[in-house]
């Protein structure tokens, strides 16, 4: 029977998952999740599900594509100047660990800097990892983060959580 | 040096007008007085507040209103502030109670806004004659508050024209997404966003029929978006709504001229028309029989083939019949505005519909989309542009000439006209000008 | 359109007050100036300076000042304010020092605000005759400063009345809470906490007296803890005092109807008097043994039975002589108000008294605790509500007709009548439309 | 001689701590305090007590009921709308165990961002949890909560740090 | 009350100034308009545009504005504004393009600023007998821009003086700087530092050649400078640069005294000249070979004794030839600045003299510095300070009648007088009350 | 063969060194760097260099020295009122260890709040600890930190991130 991973194991995961994003490796980010991996930040809390509500983001492989693709861009106005970012993750938990499909669901918590043109916004909230066992690593099948102020009015955000 | 009726006419010339316009902090408190004060502006939907009791409260020119439902057939718009000491009465977005009660001293109201009980009792206030009932232990109304087939709007001004009147032509967009209902209803549904812009109301305004600025400001996500779709139409796929929905942002220019621009009085406007960035969405063959079996397939037919692009309720909404969802503008101050977006349900319709509708609101309006970010942008920097003096004028100069009556009794012109923006400003003089309150 | 005396009156009528007192900035600045800049303003105790070279700063009306102890007998109210170049001299809120040196280039001053050191030599200034003592060379002194019995109060006009009769009746509040100091003497302890309230400084000296909210404002801490009150009387223990502090809260409005209200000129007020909300906290026999020892059990009785709520004078400052605690107001914006809260020890009662003061305080006046955020929300809806445009009036009418004198050469009705916001606002309109300083 | 806990289990029990507040499981969260457990925020630095200095909180479980009782009550104001919080903990040191009472001392560093009404507040401290050991897990006898800016002019602070 | 010359001059004594001059907001708008509209403002040095196509985007007067190379020989400043709609068109601080292009509409333009580029065609502008080329399609241009010896000013108003003539003496500063490289050219290199403070703009600009101040605000970092060199020393090293740049700033009063000041027409000024605090940095032999192979000994001897310390070109610029340093200016409101830190390449130098100026900049304009926090921190409790009403005045009366004629044409004082801010306000009040442009 | 050291002993040394700032145990801190070891706050993203770009802060022992005894001077107005802060340390990653030379690179994300006189300002960046092995501990060769908005126009800063 597969044991379930090592807390460290999966910290180091989160860890590197949010150090692609700040670091701008966007094609090592993106191979972190399975084909049908979805990226999610609901627009309320509790929210059931991203078909029949709004959602801040909600991105299959496809979007996250479009968005990949866009990021270079150089007539892209709204990341010119570039927006930066910088992730702190914690309070990493494992939920639940499902022996037979080695199905991870981990629970964290981070503060997210969004930084461009001298402004600079803080983000917080709770991630929901479901992460598929790969090797001696993890792949994304999912990735839900509530935003702490999910439902305020909000400027641009340009970076994943 | 005050705003006079000359001063404030000489900001508008029919080919530009005055960066301060965009930039003046009393010209903006000016605005919320004598066109947000005066003209019909968008509160909500009847099917926000579908009980008795049910309630929804929102901003009337920065002011806190309140839309209660008190019956089946009657509703109320009151200013949201307890007769007692001025607390705002209600603080939730919406809800539902059978009495309004006031958190500070427990003032309660009926849904018709007449005081039910006064904490402390009401011999207290008999000396003045007054008890539960007289006027000023009410809620007050706002002037005027009228619904156009469901969409609630009011006006702080008691002699505005009728709502119906006032829409004019426009009022047809709202009649389309309607009858795009098998059943002709609409409920609000999915949730709403909202986007904060660090720049004035107008830009927003503008942009909505800004038929040149897609393909440019845009071409990011759109470009990303028609690659995407190429190589999936070559591996013989079909494309997907997310691509149907960014990618015509990329249409050319001549496209978008095509679409055409149609403005009417008080700086009304649509784009589009027989065709826009809708067009192409892939039918779904059970909402058309659904559709089908209500109209018959002519009157179908006559409603999916219309395709306006935006239209302008202004200065304060704007909707797209073709994927039934609206945008609200709510001013903040003269560099600050917050965009809200509402995706309808059309009732009678499989589920796919409202699904396309929030997908496409995710995509476009959401602070995290693709497109939005790059409009924001740019009225981001029409803001910072326009703190510089050296020019006085903005132009609005564009087929300045080429403008051709429509059968709606308005004007017509090819997309890239600046013919919208002048309307709006012809309106925006007459509101600020106007020294009654007949700005409608 | 300039405030001109007259269009200032109009404000304020009997019974109601335009909602523009609370909101409008141009009002606010005006206010600092008449108001502020005329009535006494509470500036510190004189416990907070013991030794010569003490020193507490703080504000007045907005501006930087400096309470400096010279020697036993004198101390000093400066601008806090260098006489070179302006820098605010003392940074830190309070300390002891010598000399008073001013960072940016060194100058030292006397605790008698004298120049005693300047960087560079003093030759600099021979050519206009000035040298150090010369007065432009000194700190410069607020006009008026005096203390009743410890409490030191400022005014910014020359001409104000001295400062006991300004108080009237209300001195009989600072009394008792000095009375009940076995040895007839105060000391600030325990620390200061600072609220940040985002609304009208006016708001919170209303509801210091207006005895119809608590019971509904306050209800969820004041409910919950009459509940475990219950329950720890039924298991037959006593009741904490965090019981006995928060269960009264949640009195019957007749309750608060028989504190009653007291009004008096300048707009000063106390609430309660023969019974309130802290009269049944239960008794300390230690500590009235030993105010018994100071006093006899005759005026002992008579000290302890003075039971006064609130006690408000106008505009800066409130105090409970029951748990010795005062707040003091500092306004910051039109809404933006900070609200201050200090204790005193009742030198020579046993340490119990003072805790229980500032366990009073951790639960009704710190930022975190259980009874104040429900006021400061109250307030944040008023300021919210108040811009809605529909009603100008905001009502002071209840018993606008039931008004008695009392023996203090005051005003008493019920506690539950308007009198006191009504008396607050004759003081108001008197301050603002004085053209003399003499506002007090 | 009873070992001292490992850094994991206490760092996990921090999670769990913080997450219970933040999914607003108040009665879970009080029940983590022994019977004479506390909670306190200091309102100066360094503060030698609480009973002779004010605070910004200090609470035993009766103090703890009635906000725990009051947090749901409908008519609470200052909670409708209702205020939401992320903790993100961090920095988790043992400072000492004592292997006769078995009770850890452990120094921790946080941020929280409290959301309410459109108005995200960040605060960041340094928290000592004094932890009895029970069985598998731990049961907080004090937790005090330094804030960096403690002695700012603070608005309403609702959600425990 | 408006701002009439007369009032405005009456803000102005010849030995002091009134508070309201630094507190302000109307005043500060004002200032924009007649110093900042007036003056010659410095935009930025030739290097940082040294291609064709090479742009940099910066603020004048608060106004978006950019510097671009056409050629060789020419480069324009354009207001940064697109002609179409008005949005800024370059975002970024700096680059090269081929074109300009505004991102919002695509609109292109060249270098020399004439439009390249309409989206959607010109024929849309004929009607108006517009097209490409007309001055209102294009860049617009600020009024004059020019250069002395690579440093470019420009003035918002047409008839300014000639720049040359504008900067009288402070130009020999700049000449100084440059004649520093062997090659007589400079390169801005080595990036830039921009430092946030929460004050008034003045209150730096005075700082600069306030000689009274440094051994008092600074005495923390330079006598633990002191401390570290004396033990160095002791060991028998020699002093490190760090310690060397640090530890003159706690020279005594009189070393600053003998610096002396000198001050010019426009309100320009410099300290030292003779000497400074820079005087006593170890050479570099390499340099100065270079140097006199360059010039010959005597005038390299002449060059690099000249040893101004801060030479202030009124209201926007004041370099240090001696370590190549520049600090630009940016008023943001009355009470809040920006202050940028620029470096140079003496061209033809080693790399040490870059890399001292860099140390120098990252140990005093850094904003994590070990001294200009201090500074920051002075004029933080000038702008508080002077929120006190106790006294109208801010003196500047030191050694008033202590000023003596220079062979520059301007006056000099011995280091603690008040002549440069005597003569900053004479500039000020010339500036703020002339009614025509000829501010210069 | 030198074995690379524990994630959790690199963690806890990197929390000790957050915590010796934020308790400002300035000699002890300093004693935390080798005598060529550097703290460095660049200007700018990927800078390459401090000797020929202007950086916020460029440190080794001799200015570290100026600023520690700076810190205790009673006439350094922008430290009376005395700035506080907190360090939150996350994202703890072993990049790389030289058996050989028993030298670590530690890449760690951070969030620092600093407090003074009433104003909080929130920081957050990455962090490059270059460590050599010492005993059980380690020293600081280098302490490298990325704000991610290290290019903006930033107010006084005053403690070290
Ligand atoms: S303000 Fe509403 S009940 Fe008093
Ligand atoms: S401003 Fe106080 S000594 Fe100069
Ligand atoms: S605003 Fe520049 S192209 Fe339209
Ligand atoms: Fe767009
Ligand atoms: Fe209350
Ligand atoms: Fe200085």
């Amino acid at each position: 029977m597969a044991m379930a991973p090592a807390l460290q194991d999966l910290e180091q995961f989160l860890f590197h998952e949010a150090r692609l994003i700040d670091e701008k490796r966007w094609d090592e980010w993106g191979a972190l999740f399975t084909e049908d991996g979805e990226y999610w930040v609901p627009a309320t809390r509790g929210q059931p599900d991203a078909k029949n509500h709004v959602s801040l983001m909600y991105e299959t492989a496809l979007l996250r594509d479009v968005r990949l693709k866009r990021y270079p861009h150089p007539n892209a106005m709204s990341l010119q100047p570039v927006p930066y970012s910088v992730h702190v993750i914690s309070n990493v938990m494992l939920d639940s660990f499902d022996a037979a499909t080695r199905i991870s669901v981990v629970n964290s918590r981070f503060i997210m800097l969004e930084y461009r043109r001298n402004e600079q916004q803080t983000y917080g909230g709770a991630t929901t990892h479901v992460l598929e066992t790969e090797g001696e690593s993890f792949r994304i099948r999912m990735k839900k983060v509530e935003l702490v102020n999910c439902d305020a009015v909000l400027p641009s955000i340009q970076i994943y959580f | 040096m005050t705003w006079s009726s000359e001063r404030l006419s000489s900001l508008v010339r029919h080919d530009a007008v005055d960066r301060q316009v965009y930039t003046d902090p009393e010209l903006f408190a000016l605005e919320m007085e004598r066109i947000w004060g005066r003209a019909w502006v968008y509160i909500g939907h009847e099917s926000q507040i579908p009980e008795p009791g049910s309630f929804f409260t929102t901003e009337l020119a920065r002011q806190p209103v309140l839309l209660v439902r008190q019956d089946k057939d009657t509703y109320h718009l009151f200013f949201n502030r307890c007769a007692h000491k001025g607390a705002k009465v209600v603080e939730l977005e919406s809800g539902r109670a059978p009495m309004l009660r006031c958190g500070y001293h427990g003032w309660t109201y009926r849904t018709d806004g007449v005081c039910h009980h006064i904490t402390g009792g009401d011999a207290a206030y008999r000396a003045l004659g007054l008890d539960k009932g007289s006027p000023c232990m009410n809620l007050s109304t706002v002037p005027r508050a009228e619904s156009y087939r469901g969409f609630v709007f009011a006006s702080l001004t008691p002699d505005a024209p009728d709502l119906a009147t006032w829409l004019g032509p426009t009022a047809a967009s709202i009649d389309n997404m309607i009858d795009r209902s098998p059943e002709g209803r609409l409920e609000v549904a999915g949730g709403a966003l909202r986007y904060h812009h660090d720049s004035n109301w107008k830009f927003f305004m503008e942009n909505l029929n800004d038929m040149m600025h897609a393909m440019i400001a845009h071409e990011s996500s759109a470009h990303a978006a028609r690659q995407l779709g190429k190589k999936m139409l070559a591996r013989g796929g079909a494309l997907p709504p997310e691509i149907q929905i960014l990618a015509p942002f990329a249409e050319d220019p001549d496209f978008f001229e095509k679409m055409g621009v149609h403005a009417f009085a008080n700086g009304h406007s649509y784009s589009g028309g027989k065709t826009s960035i809708h067009a192409s969405y892939s039918g779904i063959p059970e909402y058309e029989a659904a559709l089908e079996r209500a109209h018959g397939k002519e009157r179908m037919d006559e409603i999916l083939s219309l395709n306006r692009h935006n239209t302008v309720v202004y200065p304060s909404f704007t909707c797209k019949g073709a994927i039934q969802t609206i945008r609200v503008v709510k001013p903040v101050a003269v560099d600050e505005t917050i965009i809200e977006s509402w995706t309808f349900r059309l009732v009678g319709a499989p589920d796919e519909l409202l699904q396309r509708s929030i997908l496409y609101c995710n995509l476009i309006n959401s602070s995290a989309n693709l497109v939005g970010p790059d409009d924001r942008e740019a009225y981001h920097r029409l803001q910072q542009g326009l703190q510089a003096q050296g020019e006085r004028w903005v132009s609005n100069a564009r087929y300045v000439d080429a403008e051709e009556p429509n059968e709606e009794g308005g004007r017509s012109a090819t997309g890239s006209s600046d013919m919208v923006f002048r309307n709006q400003f012809e309106a925006w003089r007459r509101y600020m000008t106007a020294d009654t309150a007949s700005g409608g």
